[in-house]
């Protein structure tokens, strides 16, 4: 029986501190380590945080008023603009909660081809975050461009395969847009021969090192369960050592069919963090030799389904998916017209921010950034 | 405990006296079908469920406005059998929740609470005390439809700037077009377009 | 004598200006000038050891601690500081007169103004002094300087919460 | 669960020289700092003006319309259906039909707008026109001074030559011709089959009793 | 520097090795040819040697910042400004020229004088620094009998100026940046002047030149005579260079202008010329930093290798610098940054410690006879503590090995 949560009460000043020694800082919106435009009120006591109020808001469109007003299809796109550093996987989750909605079953080809395309966006997004945590840290970006060369690499794929290296505008309801270009997959098996030797050198580059060791270690550690209450999914959730992976849990596409492990932590700081996100990779090359290896011919979407007025039946469905950064879901509601008439988004990053003063109350300033890297959000999420 | 809402709808009925819930069929192909529970019972539902029946993540909060009930009643449908909480003729804020487990594997179990009414009757009581992870979900559900979470510890707007009056997800709500305007033809696009598919009411 | 005329009076204008300044943290930069032109002149009368010293030790050390403490009760109301200032200044004068007193009787009875006779001392032969002659005299100092960094440091360190999860 | 308790470098050992962490940390940015001398793998850099990095065939920047042979206004495919209008998500197509005189509609559109400013080269209208009619294009220097005509793109601007969408993309192109090619022969066969029964039935009016047509022609295909 | 030689040993003025004392000479024998005052004459010899030095310094800074970005773009696989100039070597003209056109921008609430004074009071030290170091066999701007305790005094200057610039600006990341400055400069100084001690004991005197001067010769026919080749040197150079890179205020210590955290720390609010020279400041107190390390550790203007006597000192001295600041460049290519309570931890735990076991150190090596058999004698007493230190310092910091476990459940 868990006790109920320490319930957030409003202004939670740490014990000792005098009111007017206060100094109130405002990060962001405009910052250069908040991932975009995501501002958080600071109180400081000195350096240490005594109070931290998030505000969010800066990027919001609406995107789900808008998917009310467009049809099926007309969505796609726009889910590209969701979590802007991983759009293959969102197409992946929106037209796998259509797909469960009309009931449309997905060709074998295009199932194998989902998966390479997920495993490369969660390879791309890991990639980039471990650029971006150094940069955090203040390593100058070296880091930085390191990831960022060998995300060129896979992005550049993608722009073979769907036109765009990152608004890929890919999936379809029923499978993908168009089939592999000739000689994509043969470059797909250099890269993903290639890439251990970027995993190593980066290893090499980053978990010797004692300055990173001494920055990293019990920062931003919370218990398993108010993690798990904090409704937190992803990699920071099993850094704490909760196995909760849907492509397990919860199995969707052919995810059964691949051997792979599921890494878990031990503390949940920021340093398992980091560790997780390594493993992940390593794990990830491992479905995509599989996938690439076993990659059957065949139409690679469902002819039967017509691309213009597409109608689903009246009723609603839950998707979702096992996101670089947490549970993607979609929650669609039909009513038989061309729009969905409730388009609502489950944003990994978003809800994962919810414990973000938990984890820095009694912290320093410089632990604020880190642990705000190691959460990973990118604000086209978490604003919508 | 497996996520069928039967099975569970039994175990909350042997626990919970006077329960009034039922059961709400999920028409489409995804068949996921759902628990309706009156907003008093909310909080007993959500604590049995956690503590005994094991779901202890709850990942989404979602907020659908129906001006029309039958619709409501079209996506959900419900069996006869059960005591229908049948609604007056008016509309209704209905918020949906997805709970998941962490140590069963499965799809997630859905719960419906429905408002009494869309204009002043819009509370429903808050499991933030819960589930933490409800917080900034019921926040944004109070911002973007103005359904009101009775017990909430730091209800604000979460998405809009707090001077902001209006709830821009409900079905009624019109696009203040303040903002300065271009003259681009863009402009009679927009016009033309709305000939084709006017929105719905 | 040259040097003396032209840096005595910007001593003193220093000194008042770090008594008169209301804000504190201008008074501490006037001090910090003060005694940055003592170390000047002690360089101008040919003490480069005494002059190089006193710059490292009274600018580099004393002034920036006052300056970090200052910084650190960043909170300071000093609209009233000057209003205590105005009722203090009669008090502040029947203080200083003696001062000029002593300088006139000793201008007026011939003492020596100038400097020369006085060993100029190599950085070498200061040394060798200080550690064979005067070693007691250096070995009490350091003692006594150890022991109130001690004190002080142990009287800094109120117990703070630790506040680490 | 079993627990391969293995994890790849254990980090933080029992006895490590300090610093040496370090030190491996300075040993990859040496290596490429000297790399990048001699590795060219590891220079990625393209300077843009003097070089620039070739674009995939299947790169989609701004749409463009096609039209066979030379001339850009004739031979236009565009039909002027606007279900690319409607299709499009953020709105940006607008399509006037060009009507004669007396309103019968010419099959082709008078203008033919797209502001560039809204679109987000998404490829909708490229995939629902069914008369191939639109594609997206490949070049991306369309840097403009003015902000409302210059990102409005007319129906002149946007029309290019069924061989540039040859030589952008050989293998779309192709298929696309090979597509139209049988279309036509369909259409032409069609058509001669019409003809030929028109003749037929014309046949028959000249000589009623010559040849009663057995059974009724079903309509044209 | 003596009185304008007689025209003959003219030809002596423009040998290389002489070449840094040819514009003082010139303007001497210029001045005495006008039968200008003694005094003069003198003033305007050291004004010129002063010029050289300034000179020199501000146009190896210029190339210092095209430098820095060339290694750190080549570090991180990029080819860094190469538009500007023949390989970009007009670069450091481009930014002079956006610095001196950029508006500068002062904050309302800040104090307009000491806003102003700041920059200054940082680029003064660093110069006056330069002054004293021996760039020659015998060429120092200015040979004080002190030289090292006035480089330590005028680095004295620095903790003040920057508290200026973050206290003047009146925000609120400058005040942040400049407590964390203050505090950092304040711990460091202590273990940079005792490593620095080392040397003086051994060599006797507090003069830069005769330091220089002493560390002449080679062990064995190859190994050079420098400081850095004795047991308590090698941990006393490696303290000073990590003491220097937080003097400085760089890579892993660049914490007072951490841009990650409290944006760009008491440079926040400054624009224009102003932002220019806290650069300025910075790389020639780099300059002047790495200079005195090199002439207390690395001999100054010793040439390395035996043969070439030929080739003039300060050539020596120059490569000396550059390789040390091409180190300098590299340690900030690589590793992230320190929190402010560790920085203050690893040096007043860690690096005061070991500072101070290099005195008795250097005494022990010095009584037993500077030879081998003293290698033996104080090689252990360092390098055992700092063993020890470093790895209860890491396991403090890092406790536990962590394991992973993968579940395919």
């Amino acid at each position: 029986m868990i006790s109920d949560p320490p319930i957030f009460n409003s202004s939670p000043v740490l014990e000792g501190t005098d009111e007017d020694q206060l100094l109130r800082v405002s990060l962001g919106p405009q910052h250069p380590s908040t991932h975009g435009v995501f501002r958080m009120n600071v109180e400081l006591d000195g350096e240490t945080v005594v109070k931290l109020k998030p505000v969010f808001g800066y990027l919001h469109r609406n995107h789900e008023k808008i998917a009310e007003t467009t049809g099926y299809l007309g969505s796609m796109p726009y889910t590209d603009r969701l979590d802007y550093i991983c759009p293959l996987s969102n197409n992946w989750a929106y037209a796998l909660s259509v797909e469960k909605l009309a009931g449309i079953e997905v060709p074998e080809r295009a199932q194998h081809m989902r998966v390479i395309l997920a495993e490369l966006t969660r390879l791309v997004n890991h990639t980039a975050f471990m650029g971006f945590i150094l940069a955090d840290m203040g390593a100058w970006g070296s880091a930085l461009m390191y990831a960022f060369r060998e995300r060129e690499k896979i992005l550049d794929l993608f722009e073979d395969l769907t036109g765009a290296r990152m608004m890929a505008n890919f999936m379809r309801f029923g499978g993908c847009r168009n089939d592999f270009p000739d000689g994509w997959d043969a470059r797909l098996r250099t890269l993903i021969d290639h890439y251990p030797h970027f995993l190593d050198e980066m290893e090499e580059f980053l978990l010797g090192n004692e300055i990173l060791l001494a920055r990293t270690r019990d920062v931003g550690a919370l218990p398993k369960e108010s993690l798990i209450n904090g409704g937190v999914t992803g990699p920071m959730l099993r850094a704490a050592g909760v196995n909760h992976d849907l492509r397990k849990a919860d199995p969707y596409g052919i995810y059964d069919r691949f051997s792979f492990r599921i890494p878990l932590g031990e503390v949940g700081d920021c340093y398992d963090r980091i560790m997780i996100r390594f493993l992940e990779m390593r794990e990830s090359l491992g479905i995509l030799k599989q996938a690439a290896a076993a990659l059957p011919g065949g139409d690679f979407v469902n002819p039967k389904i017509k691309i213009r007025n597409f109608k689903p039946p009246v009723g609603e469905s839950y998707a979702r998916v096992e996101g670089p950064k947490g549970e993607l879901g979609f929650y669609l509601v039909s009513d038989g017209g061309p729009n969905p008439y409730r388009y609502r988004v489950r944003p990994p990053s978003f809800i994962n921010l919810t414990l973000l003063e938990d984890m820095c109350l009694g912290l320093d300033l410089a632990d604020v950034v880190i642990i705000l890297g190691s959460i990973d959000i990118v604000l086209g999420e978490v604003d919508r | 405990m497996s996520a069928d809402p039967a099975v569970v709808l039994e175990s909350l009925r042997a626990a919970i006296v006077g329960l009034r819930a039922d059961l709400r069929r999920n028409p489409g192909p995804a068949a996921q079908h759902s628990i309706l529970v009156d907003p008093d019972h909310l909080l007993p539902v959500m604590r049995h469920l956690r503590d005994h029946c094991g779901f202890d993540l709850l990942t989404n909060l979602a907020g659908i406005d129906w001006p029309d009930p039958k619709l409501a009643d079209a996506v959900a449908v419900p069996d006869d059998a059960g005591d229908a909480a049948v609604r007056a003729a008016g509309g209704f804020l209905e918020v949906v929740y997805h709970l998941d487990s962490t140590k069963t594997r499965g799809a997630p179990l859905v719960l419906r609470a429905r408002t009494a009414d869309r204009s002043d009757q819009v509370s429903i009581p808050s499991v933030v005390g819960v589930f933490r992870s409800a917080e900034f979900q019921e926040r944004e559900l109070f911002d973007l439809f103005g359904i009101h979470f009775t017990g909430h510890p730091d209800l604000r707007r979460i998405l809009m700037w707090d001077a902001f009056e209006d709830h821009p997800m409900r079905k009624d709500y019109v696009a203040p077009d303040d903002y300065e305007y271009e003259p681009t033809p863009h402009g009679d696009v927009l016009e033309k377009a709305r000939k084709h598919d006017p929105p719905k009411p | 004598m040259i040097p003396l005329l032209i840096l005595a009076p910007l001593i003193l204008l220093a000194a008042v200006g770090a008594v008169w300044k209301a804000r504190p943290v201008h008074a501490a930069l006037f001090l910090a000038l003060a005694l940055s032109f003592t170390a000047v002149l002690y360089l101008a009368l040919g003490a480069d050891f005494i002059g190089l010293v006193q710059f490292m030790v009274y600018v580099g050390a004393v002034a920036v601690l006052i300056v970090f403490s200052l910084l650190i009760i960043h909170r300071g109301d000093e609209s009233e500081e000057a209003a205590r200032r105005r009722r203090a200044l009669p008090l502040g004068l029947l203080c200083a007169l003696p001062v000029p007193v002593v300088i006139l009787a000793a201008v007026s009875r011939g003492a020596p103004t100038t400097v020369e006779g006085a060993p100029v001392l190599s950085v070498r032969q200061l040394g060798t002094l200080l550690f064979t002659t005067h070693a007691p005299a250096v070995i009490a100092v350091v003692v006594l300087l150890t022991a109130v960094m001690v004190g002080a440091a142990l009287l800094a360190r109120e117990p703070q919460p630790d506040r680490r999860p | 669960m079993n627990d391969a308790t293995s994890s790849p470098k254990p980090p933080g050992k029992r006895w490590s020289l300090p610093g040496a962490g370090l030190l491996k940390g300075m040993a990859v940015t040496g290596r490429n700092l000297v790399g990048s001398f001699f590795t060219k793998e590891r220079m990625t850099t393209v300077q843009y003006p003097e070089q620039r990095a070739p674009i995939s065939p299947n790169f989609r920047n701004f749409p463009f319309l096609v039209h066979d042979g030379d001339d850009p206004d004739a031979g236009l495919r565009c039909v002027a259906c606007s279900i690319c209008e409607k299709e499009c998500p953020p709105q940006c197509i607008y399509i006037v039909l060009e009507r004669d005189a007396e309103g019968k509609s010419l099959k082709r559109p008078k203008i033919f707008d797209i502001d560039v400013s809204v679109c987000m080269n998404c490829g909708i209208c490229a995939e629902v026109c069914p008369f191939d009619a639109i594609y997206m294009d490949g070049e991306y220097e369309l840097s403009t001074g003015d902000r409302f005509e210059g990102l409005l793109f007319h129906k002149e601007r946007l029309a290019k030559s069924a061989d540039y969408h040859m030589r952008l993309r050989p293998k779309e192109a192709t298929q696309v011709m090979e597509r139209r090619k049988a279309e036509e022969e369909k259409k032409a066969a069609a058509a001669a089959a019409k003809a030929a029964k028109a003749k037929a039935v014309k046949d028959a009016d000249a000589n009623p009793t010559a040849s009663a047509n057995p059974k009724p022609e079903g309509g044209e295909a | 520097m003596t009185a304008s030689p007689a025209a003959v040993d003219a030809a002596g003025w423009f040998a290389p090795e002489q070449l840094p004392m040819l514009p003082q000479r010139l303007v001497e024998h210029l001045l005495s040819l006008t039968g200008a005052p003694e005094v003069l004459i003198s003033i305007a010899g050291i004004a010129a040697s002063a010029g050289t030095v300034l000179l020199v310094f501000s146009s190896a800074f210029a190339l210092l910042s095209l430098i820095e970005r060339k290694v750190l773009a080549r570090a991180q696989n990029r080819i860094g400004p190469n538009r500007a100039g023949w390989f970009g070597l007009l670069q450091p003209l481009a930014d002079g020229i956006k610095m001196l056109t950029k508006e500068d921008v002062v904050p309302d609430k800040a104090e307009k004088f000491l806003h102003f004074l700041a920059p200054v009071l940082i680029v003064l030290p660093a110069i006056l620094a330069l002054g004293v170091l021996p760039y020659g066999r015998d060429w120092t701007p200015l040979p004080l009998e002190a030289g090292l305790l006035f480089f330590f005094a005028i680095g004295a200057l620095t903790e003040l100026s920057v508290f200026i610039a973050g206290w003047a600006s009146g925000s609120k990341f400058p005040m942040l940046g400049a407590m964390r400055a203050i505090s950092q400069m304040v711990s460091y100084e202590l273990p940079l002047i005792l490593s620095a001690l080392g040397v003086v004991m051994v060599s006797g005197t507090l003069s830069l030149q005769e330091i220089a001067a002493q560390q002449s010769g080679f062990h064995f026919g190859f190994i050079p005579a420098w400081n850095l080749f004795t047991p308590w040197g090698l941990v006393a150079g490696l303290l000073f260079f990590i003491c220097s890179i937080a003097e400085a205020n760089r890579s892993p210590f660049d914490l007072p202008e951490g841009e990650s955290e409290i944006v760009a720390g008491h440079m926040t609010e400054y624009s224009g010329f102003k932002y220019a020279l806290f650069f300025m400041g910075e790389y020639l107190g780099l300059f002047a930093i790495a200079g005195l390390g090199i002439t207390l550790f690395l001999g100054g203007w010793q040439p390395p290798v035996p043969g070439l006597a030929y080739v003039p000192s300060w050539v020596w001295f120059a490569a000396k610098i550059s390789v040390v600041i091409f180190l300098y460049l590299w340690i900030r290519a690589s590793f992230p940054r320190l929190r402010i309570d560790q920085l203050m931890r690893f040096a007043w735990l860690c690096m005061i410690p070991m500072a101070l076991l290099t005195l008795p150190a250097a005494a022990i090596w010095h009584f037993t006879g500077r030879g081998a058999f003293s290698w033996l004698v104080t090689l252990p007493l360092l390098l055992v503590p700092w063993i020890i230190l470093g790895n209860v310092f890491n396991r403090r910091l890092a406790p536990g090995r962590r394991r992973y476990r993968f579940a395919d459940g």
